[in-house]
């Protein structure tokens, strides 16, 4: 076998992760370099393997395969679809970005939450060998290590073990690097955060745990653990499931992705998470980690168990529109720009489970595309309200007014990153959803309609604040506030280009895409409704 | 003499025993209620000797007086010192940890 | 019954004897043990004879010295494929020589290796009056705070008598998986309980409750062993022989009774199931199973702590060793009668060990309350009778073990002026004092709660497939639900360590001993590598999972 | 030739970029950019359309696709364009009065420091004007439809320190954003009905459906429709959409965006062929609406509110006519295009005497202008001229044409609709004269300002401010805003005229739109006499009640109607009540629920494990002789357990 691309793309960042850590304490700014090098090195890793994929080839392709734990059948077994690339591709783009736009949300502070106690006694005795800077970075490349593995993972088992381990590194981001504006005294905060940093990890553990015994049950009844494997062994017939086993089983993955993704009423975690963890972590955690559930149930829910998928769609539509419509107006009800940001995100998640439980080519490619776009769009958003946060220290919106007048730029970034969320034609987030929503109304036109709620919503929570932030006559405290620096810029220009070339020219993505929807579509045998009328094309 | 009764007296003399160990207060007590058991296993041990015929249970009993006495010096040791530490060899004033 | 029925002994007394031939030992396969044994017997001698400054570095030494050569008897012996085809019953069916005895055998001798370690830990409490001390008290005779132990302190005397007794100790547990009939399974239980209730009583600092705790496990162990005993009796009473391999046959009705005397013995099943009860008590009370779990939150707490680390890893190993011999060599006949009540047992002990150390204050009880529940998910594995369940129990007594006495370790080195500090609060901010330690910690807290890539999560999946391939597809998600429960204090400490600001009083850190470094070292490198790539230790495991009969 | 329609897109978007994008060192020249690239698109416009004229009427259709936009399993959409007659139409219209509009902004936005940005904002507009009306599938029209949608948000928002603008930028794209919702619901409809959504196969299709489907389609058409062009129920944005400068609301609110609800009716006139319940609700809410804007027209005091109620009234008359089917398809648009005329110059017309008066917009305080801003009065007064359709003006011919559909659709309807379009007629005729004596007749009521009372929300609070102290200067605006009302007024004059001689325009929109004449029950003739006569008692009203008595500076209290007229007939309270404090009250309730209970469970789970634990915890009671029971108990349960388990 040839080179292995996909471990290098996993191993170079974890690699990366280990060095950055090791960096001594004063080279700080060498850690941060490094960390953003390794990064970049893996974004070109990861475009490699988007140029070496053959979007009309097999399904899995640059598979790898090695022996792993044989006592379990268990195989390190690496392979890409459309799907896989796309979200690899999002994840090295999207690094980047997070490490420059937290470039000094781990610099040590007399604010910051990692700093030394109040106890001046024992400072003096025992100074601090904490060295936030390099952990901050070291665990945002681990996660990245771990997210794109489990991209890759075309074994049940191997993706399972890093779709949990990526807890460990994102619970440290959150509650050891929270936002350091928060309302109320430093105890409150940190309180507040390791809440936060606690709720997100028993949440995830306890699906995560639900799915093992998932995990296993499927083992016992496959024997195996290898998505290929299994798919094989169904289509000649070696193996059927007991329709209750499969139901089964497909709750026990189901429910673990449900909360990943998050799903109503799985979704309490997130607005607490990505409130208290600074900008980048909260891009990290809604635009690249919750990107693997929603991964997941395309390719596993999906994948292994058709007949419950199909068995469990209605109650999961319901729950996809109630995420909709529930998390758009909890958007619209929030005092904290940040906390609106991560209501928003859970209502484009239901779109995205819309869209795959649609069983439409057009839902699931909507979906697919969907994850992309709301991943950047949601970092734009997030980065820039970020970079405001920054500067006024507060995350209510009630503080701001006026911004716009003071620093355009931003307000035009903040405008543009809100507009992609409530999916302007033009901007990339449109073209999902609108496929997702053609692709829902074909089968049910009945949870179609009541989708597009969402549309005015969105428009609603996002004009609501920028209107409250931007607009209006200038709040004394934000009069001296500066425009966007270059390094922001540098972060949020990118960005905005993606979402508007994304918008006007996805064909790229939907070619990448499509091969591996129609897969999918085939392994639940489903096929697209047909039109009433036949036009003539 | 049917030596199925040694065996009823066994059961009775290891519930004694037992019960001893639960309602006693004293270490040192309770320690004696526990040999007591001990040997109602003894008893017992040799009474199935006895019907089954071979030598086993005998040759046990003899290995449980050896494993008894031990047990005497390992416990003796210890509820001494805790009685010297503390003045009073009840169990129930023992009781630091808890929860 | 009538009295015909009943053997006349004189009359046997009555015939020539005729003569006893010599009992043949296989002394090359029981070297392990024996090594351990003898070395414990010197340890004796030399404290008897060596004068006490050099007694320290001696005894340390010996007591490795034997260990080492143990371990290398066992791969020695495992090696000559005694583990797998030669596997057979040594020294007149006393001892079983096989897969399971020489891992668990191997497992405990290196877990008692690294205890020895961190027993020999003398840096880590101030010196007192210029002689380096170890956590064990200076004078284990004299009174709490009296003139005596002053003296005793001043006079730099130490306890070296722990070595000789962990290695007691030790070459019981050595006995106990191995034993192969109810006899030296009494006495097996009894040579590592004595000395560990001696071990219990010796700590250096807060004495009280160390000999509180050593009366406690004293008097609750005997209580235990006499039931043990009884039940043995009584399964003797049924079978008329205390080895497995009779009572398994009479078990399983290959014995034709000849003899109408013993029908009401042999035939009474009451005697069968009561003994058996009563003798898988005796074990479930070692491995801390609910309910006769509540001896350890307060041992654990009271003995000193690298004996906690000690018991907790090698007394479990052992333990569950001889209940995996007695269940699957003995009682598979049985098998319908004992399984349901195992499932009972581990369910309340998984449930029970997680729900409780929510609530704990004192990082000791909490790890004492996490060995409940990990017994309770060892005993899913049990369950399963299946050659899968032994070898999964086998892989996870190994990596639990090692993953205790280092994370027992670590608690050592965290301290302030009343010696360790163990209340909770303390521990807070540790993550910003000593990011290492509490990094170290982190990793023996995850791999406790079972996260993967660490030797927690492939153990947990190893026992839970086991179970659910058994037929326990319940236990599994009773175990999965626990161990969420459990995950959450896991967290709650990680937590205090990292993200809580420190207190001004805080403890410090002491710095370790090579000894206690290496402990420590061995638990991580150990945790992760059976993490990442543990499919050698699996396949030795899957190897060592047949008993022999 | 084809290839130029990109650029009719392509130059105002370059402009936009550009605009938007550069620095401050566009400042300078900025404005002069922006108008050269709408002025480029114009003479693309001008070049096309001769080329076109150069055809036979029916290959007159130009198609240019320039790449597949999203390519999916069973779902095509292109980015392509056509251009026919009627996009020829909207296209010289679009960029004509778009150029128009860019010089006059030259002078207007003078003094404003971000004037680039807003000339940005102009070419953006128009960029997305123009590919809505040069779309040639539903999916890109929906592009250029929100497109347009935002220029409009970011145009009437311009002000942002103004509360009040951005607040009416928010309302005007939400309420755009409920009728997009049926734009798309109707694509959706039509994927699924016809399996594209392309105008040609779509259109030719309808025929293979059933009625219901196409009636769906049609009134979620219409949905989107009411939403774009203010009608009623979604018209309430259009009167604070007057936030914005005023050439914004010219060009949108007035000539082109609001009427891009009746292209996409006219556009879709096949599907509404095939629905004749949906055409009567279109006819509905055209009535409706064109009485609504001409009653809210009346009562306003604010000269740009009035005038957009008249321009809410006007696109009534469109969707009237668009409603109507082929009788009236031509009739819509032609007035649409005349209406572009004169209602731009109208508003032109009125900026120029808000620049001359400090910004006042309160036609109460003006009175007597005509001497001082004579080109104004000119334009202004021939534009009114032209909307109450003064014999010979555009309005004359466009809006009677209507009137006389309106009867031709026979049947009650036909008379119903006849008369309610006549009364529109009258109204208009008084609230324009009206606008006209406040404006230019009368006293000069702005003099001796000390008694006003502090003034309706005015276009800028600096100026209102100054305002209230020194009274204003009027005097006439400068050449660069005078020549494009000038011009403005020509097309105002003639434009009727110029299509309605030998009925060149229906000839020319014929192979799109299929005109047929419906047979009136009135003569041609009838109609306007009929037209004249209340046109004549609506002026003669409004000069009784204005011109005659002198204007009350502060309004009087009025009547019940008045009243609620000022109030767009309470429908914005209607609005506040239900939607926003409903929703306001739901949101909340949420938070809380969210807060309380979905977290509420998780937490209390938590909670009650602790209890759980603490209880458990008790059992540990330290005494070795508890634990010796737990275990004795412990034993006897394992015993009898075993024993159960061989008895079971």
């Amino acid at each position: 076998m040839s080179f292995p691309l996909l471990t290098a793309t996993a191993v170079l960042p974890a690699v990366g992760a280990i060095v950055t850590a090791a960096v001594p304490a004063a080279r700080r700014t060498a850690a941060k370099w490094l960390a953003l090098l390794v990064s970049l090195a893996t974004l070109a890793l990861a475009v490699t393997v988007l140029v070496r994929f053959d979007p009309d080839g097999d399904r899995y392709q640059l598979t790898e395969s090695r022996s792993w734990i044989a006592e379990f059948g268990v195989r390190y077994e690496l392979g890409v679809d459309g799907i896989g690339v796309a979200l690899i591709a999002l994840t090295a783009l999207l690094i980047p970005f997070i490490i420059l736009a937290g470039w000094h949300d781990a610099d040590p502070s007399p604010s910051s939450p990692l700093r030394s106690s109040k106890g001046g006694a024992d400072e003096t005795k025992a100074p601090y060998k904490w060295r936030p800077t390099q952990g901050f970075f070291a665990l945002i490349l681990a996660v990245e290590a771990m997210v794109i593995i489990s991209f890759e993972a075309t074994d049940v088992f191997l993706f399972y073990v890093f779709f949990e381990a990526m807890l460990i590194p994102m619970y440290f981001l959150i509650g050891g690097f929270g936002d350091r504006a928060h309302a109320g005294s430093d105890e409150n905060a940190s309180a507040q955060r390791s809440y936060a940093a606690v709720k997100f990890l028993l949440y995830n553990l306890v699906g995560g745990l639900i799915m093992l015994a998932a995990v296993i049950g499927l083992y016992v009844v496959a024997g195996s653990f290898s998505l290929q494997e299994i798919a094989e062994a169904r289509a000649n017939g070696s193996l059927d499931m007991a329709t209750n086993t499969e139901r089964l089983l497909f709750l026990g993955f189901f429910f673990a992705f449900a909360v990943k993704a998050p799903l109503w009423p799985l979704h309490t975690w997130l607005p607490n998470a990505m409130g208290e963890s600074t900008a980048p972590v909260a891009v990290l955690i809604t635009a690249v980690v919750d990107k693997v559930g929603t991964f997941a149930m395309l390719r596993f829910c999906l994948g292994l168990f058709p007949e419950a998928s199909e068995w469990a769609t209605p109650v999961i539509l319901v729950l996809a529109l109630v995420s909709i419509i529930y998390g758009a107006l909890l958007a619209v009800g929030q005092r904290d720009i940040k906390r609106l940001i991560a209501y928003a995100s859970i209502s484009h998640f239901g779109f995205i489970v819309l869209g795959i439980f649609a069983m439409t080519s057009q839902g699931q490619s909507g979906a697919t595309l969907y994850m992309v776009n709301h991943g950047i769009s949601t970092a734009a958003l997030m980065l820039v309200a970020g970079f405001l946060i920054s500067r006024r220290g507060s995350r209510l919106i009630a503080d701001y007014g006026g911004v716009q007048k003071v620093a355009p730029v931003l307000a035009g970034t903040f405008l543009v990153g809100g507009l992609a969320t409530l999916s302007l034609p033009g901007l990339a987030p449109f073209v999902s959803e609108f496929l997702v929503l053609v692709g829902a109304f074909a089968r049910y036109p009945v949870v179609g309609i009541i989708a597009t709620v969402g549309i005015v919503l969105a428009a609603l929570y996002t004009l609501v604040l920028y209107q409250r932030t931007m607009t209006g006559p200038v709040k004394p405290e934000v009069s001296a506030m500066p425009d966007l620096r270059v390094r922001e810029l540098v972060v949020i220009a990118p960005l905005i280009a993606l979402l508007i070339g994304l918008g006007v020219y996805p064909k790229p993505l939907t070619d990448l895409v499509n091969p591996a929807v129609e897969h999918t579509m085939s392994d639940v045998q489903k096929k697209d409704p047909k039109p009433e009328v036949e036009a003539a094309k | 003499m049917n030596p199925v009764n040694y065996l009823y007296l066994a059961s009775l003399l290891f519930a004694i025993g037992a019960t001893g160990v639960l309602i006693r207060r004293n270490a040192i007590v309770v320690f004696m209620c526990i040999e007591l058991m001990l040997n109602a296993c003894n008893l017992a041990l040799v009474a199935f000797s006895r019907m089954h015929g071979n030598l086993d249970g005998q040759i046990i009993a003899f290995f449980t007086m050896v494993v008894a006495a031990a047990e005497v010096v390992v416990g003796l040791a210890i509820i001494v010192s805790l009685f010297r530490s503390r003045h009073s060899a009840s169990v129930d004033d023992a009781s630091l940890m808890k929860l | 019954m009538s009295a015909s029925a009943v053997h006349s002994l004189w009359t046997m007394a009555a015939d020539p004897i005729d003569k006893i031939d010599a009992p043949k030992i296989e002394y090359g396969q029981l070297s392990p043990m024996l090594i351990v044994i003898g070395a414990a017997v010197i340890g004796v001698l030399i404290e008897a004879f060596v004068p006490r400054k050099t007694r320290y570095h001696v005894q340390l030494f010996v007591s490795v010295v034997a260990l080492v050569a143990a371990f290398a008897a066992v791969v020695g012996l495992a090696a000559r494929g005694f583990g797998t085809t030669k596997a057979h019953i040594a020294a007149m069916g006393a001892i079983a020589v096989d897969g399971p005895a020489l891992f668990l055998q191997g497992t405990i001798l290196l877990a008692g290796l690294v205890a020895i370690f961190t027993f020999a830990e003398r840096r880590l409490d101030p010196e007192a009056h210029g002689n380096r001390v170890d956590s064990f008290a200076a004078q284990a005779g004299s009174v709490p705070g009296s003139e005596g132990e002053r003296a005793a302190t001043k006079a730099g005397f130490t306890t070296t008598e722990v070595f000789p007794l962990a290695l007691f100790a030790i070459g019981g547990m050595l006995v106990f998986p191995a034993a192969n009939d109810l006899l030296t399974l009494f006495i097996a239980l009894e040579v590592f309980s004595l000395p560990l209730y001696l071990l219990c009583a010796l700590a250096r600092r807060k004495r009280l409750m160390s000999q509180e705790a050593a009366v406690k496990y004293f008097l609750l162990g005997a209580f235990a062993s006499a039931f043990t005993l009884f039940g043995i009796a009584l399964l003797y009473g049924y079978a008329g022989s205390v080895s497995y391999a009779t009572i398994a046959n009479v078990v399983e009705g290959n014995v034709k009774t000849i003899d109408p005397a013993l029908a009401d013995t042999m035939g009474n099943d009451a005697l069968l199931l009561i003994g058996v009860a009563m003798v898988v008590m005796g074990l479930l009370f070692k491995v801390g199973a609910v309910p006769f779990h509540m001896w350890t939150p307060d041992v654990y707490q009271g003995a000193p702590t690298p004996v906690t680390g000690f018991m907790a890893a090698a007394t479990k190993v052992a333990a569950f060793g001889a209940l995996l011999r007695l269940l699957y060599v003995v009682l598979p006949g049985l098998r319908w009668d004992w399984r349901p009540v195992m499932w009972g047992v581990a369910i309340v002990t998984m449930l029970v060990g997680a729900i409780v150390a929510i609530t704990q204050t004192d990082i000791k009880r909490l790890l004492a309350y996490s060995s409940i529940a990990h017994a309770g998910f060892i005993l899913a594995g049990v369950i399963a009778t299946t050659p899968d369940g032994v070898s999964s129990v086998l892989f996870y007594l190994a990596a639990y073990s090692f993953v205790t006495i280092g994370a027992f370790a670590v608690v050592t080195l965290v301290r302030d002026a009343g010696g360790e500090a163990t209340h909770l609060s303390k521990w807070a901010g540790l993550g910003r004092r000593s990011p290492l330690v509490a990094a170290v910690f982190a990793v023996f807290l995850l791999a406790f709660a079972g996260i993967p890539l660490t030797s927690g999560f492939t153990g947990k999946f190893a026992v839970f497939k086991a179970a659910a391939d058994g037929g326990a597809g319940a236990l599994v998600v009773i175990g999965v639900l626990s161990s969420a429960i459990a995950a959450f204090f896991y967290i709650r400490v990680i937590v205090l360590m990292f993200f809580s600001e420190p207190k001004a009083d805080g403890p410090t850190v002491a710095v370790p001993s090579p000894l206690t470094m290496t402990a420590i070292g061995v638990g991580v490198a150990v945790t992760l590598v059976l993490g990442v790539a543990p499919q050698y230790f699996l396949d030795l495991a899957g190897q060592a999972g047949v008993f022999v009969r | 030739m084809e290839n130029l329609i990109a650029l009719l897109v392509a130059a105002p978007l370059l402009g936009a970029a550009v605009l938007l994008c550069g620095g401050r060192a566009l400042d300078r020249v900025g404005h002069w950019l922006g108008t050269l690239l709408a002025a480029a698109s114009f003479v693309f416009a001008v070049v096309l359309f001769t080329d076109m004229l150069g055809k036979g009427a029916e290959e007159r259709t130009l198609s240019q696709h320039l790449f597949s936009w999203i390519p999916v399993e069973g779902f095509q959409a292109d980015v392509a364009f056509q251009l026919d007659q009627l996009s020829m139409t909207f296209v010289l219209l679009i960029s004509g009065v778009g150029t128009l509009i860019h010089v006059y902004s030259i002078g207007y936005m003078e003094h404003d420091e971000r004037r680039r940005r807003f000339f940005g904002y102009l070419n953006l507009f128009l960029a997305a004007m123009l590919l809505l009306v040069l779309a040639d599938n539903y999916l890109l029209l929906y592009v250029g439809w929100e497109g347009v949608g935002l220029a409009s948000y970011l145009l009437i928002g311009f002000w942002q320190h103004k509360p009040s603008a951005a607040t009416a930028a928010k309302k005007a794209f939400l309420v755009n954003r409920v009728g997009d919702v049926g734009l798309s619901i109707a694509i959706m409809l039509m994927f699924t009905t016809f399996g594209t959504f392309a105008f040609g196969p779509v259109l030719e299709a309808t025929g293979q459906t059933s009625e219901g489907k196409l009636t769906a389609i049609g009134l979620m058409l219409l949905l989107a429709a009411c939403g774009k062009s203010a009608q009623v129920p979604l018209q309430s944005w259009l009167g604070d959409a007057m936030e914005g400068p005023t050439p914004v609301s010219a060009l949108i609110h007035a000539a082109t965006m609001v009427t891009a609800g009746v292209y996409l009716i006219v556009r879709s006139g096949a599907i509404f062929n095939g629905a004749p319940d949906a055409q009567l609700v279109v006819t509905i809410v055209g009535a409706v609406t064109l009485l609504f804007g001409a009653i809210v027209g009346c009562a306003k005091d604010d000269i740009k509110k009035a005038l957009a109620g008249s321009t809410m009234s006007q696109i009534g008359y469109m969707i009237l006519a668009a409603g109507l089917g082929p009788i009236g398809y031509v009739f819509a648009i032609m007035h649409l295009v005349t209406h572009g005329f004169f209602k731009a110059g109208l508003f032109l017309g009125a900026g120029s005497v808000m620049h001359g008066m400090n910004d006042e917009v309160n036609m109460r305080k003006y009175g007597g202008l005509r001497k001082y801003m004579p080109v104004t009065f000119v334009t202004f007064g021939l534009g009114y001229l032209a909307i109450i359709g003064f014999p010979g003006l555009s309005g004359f011919f466009s809006k009677d044409k209507i009137i006389e559909a309106a009867f031709a659709k026979g049947g009650a309807e036909g008379w119903i609709l006849g008369s309610v379009a006549l009364l529109g007629a009258a109204i208009t005729a008084y609230y324009m004269t009206r606008v006209m004596i406040m404006t230019f007749f009368g006293e000069e009521r702005w003099r001796h300002r000390a008694t006003a009372s502090p003034a309706q929300p005015s276009a800028e609070p600096a100026a209102q401010t100054e305002g209230a102290h020194d009274e204003p200067h009027p005097h006439e605006s400068p050449k660069s805003m005078t020549i494009p009302m000038i011009v403005l007024a020509f097309g105002s004059v003639f434009a009727g005229g110029f299509f309605s001689i030998g009925d060149r325009f229906t000839h020319w929109l014929e192979p799109v739109t299929h005109h047929d004449h419906g047979d009136s029950p009135l003569s041609a003739a009838t109609v306007t006499g009929a037209t004249m006569v209340v046109l004549v008692i609506g002026v003669a009203l409004a000069y009784v009640q204005y011109g005659r008595r002198p204007v009350p500076v502060t309004a009087p209290r009025g009547s019940l109607l008045t009243r609620a007229a000022r109030r767009d007939l309470l429908q914005d309270d209607f609005n506040h009540v239900v939607l926003v404090r409903g929703g306001e009250h739901l949101t909340r309730s949420l938070v809380y629920v969210d807060h309380s209970l979905v977290d509420g469970v998780v937490n209390g789970t938590a909670a009650s494990m602790g209890g759980l634990s603490g209880r458990l915890r008790k059992l540990q009671n330290g005494y070795a002789r508890s634990y010796a029971v737990s275990m004795f108990g412990g034993a006897a349960v394992l015993i009898a357990a075993t024993l159960l388990m061989r008895a079971v």
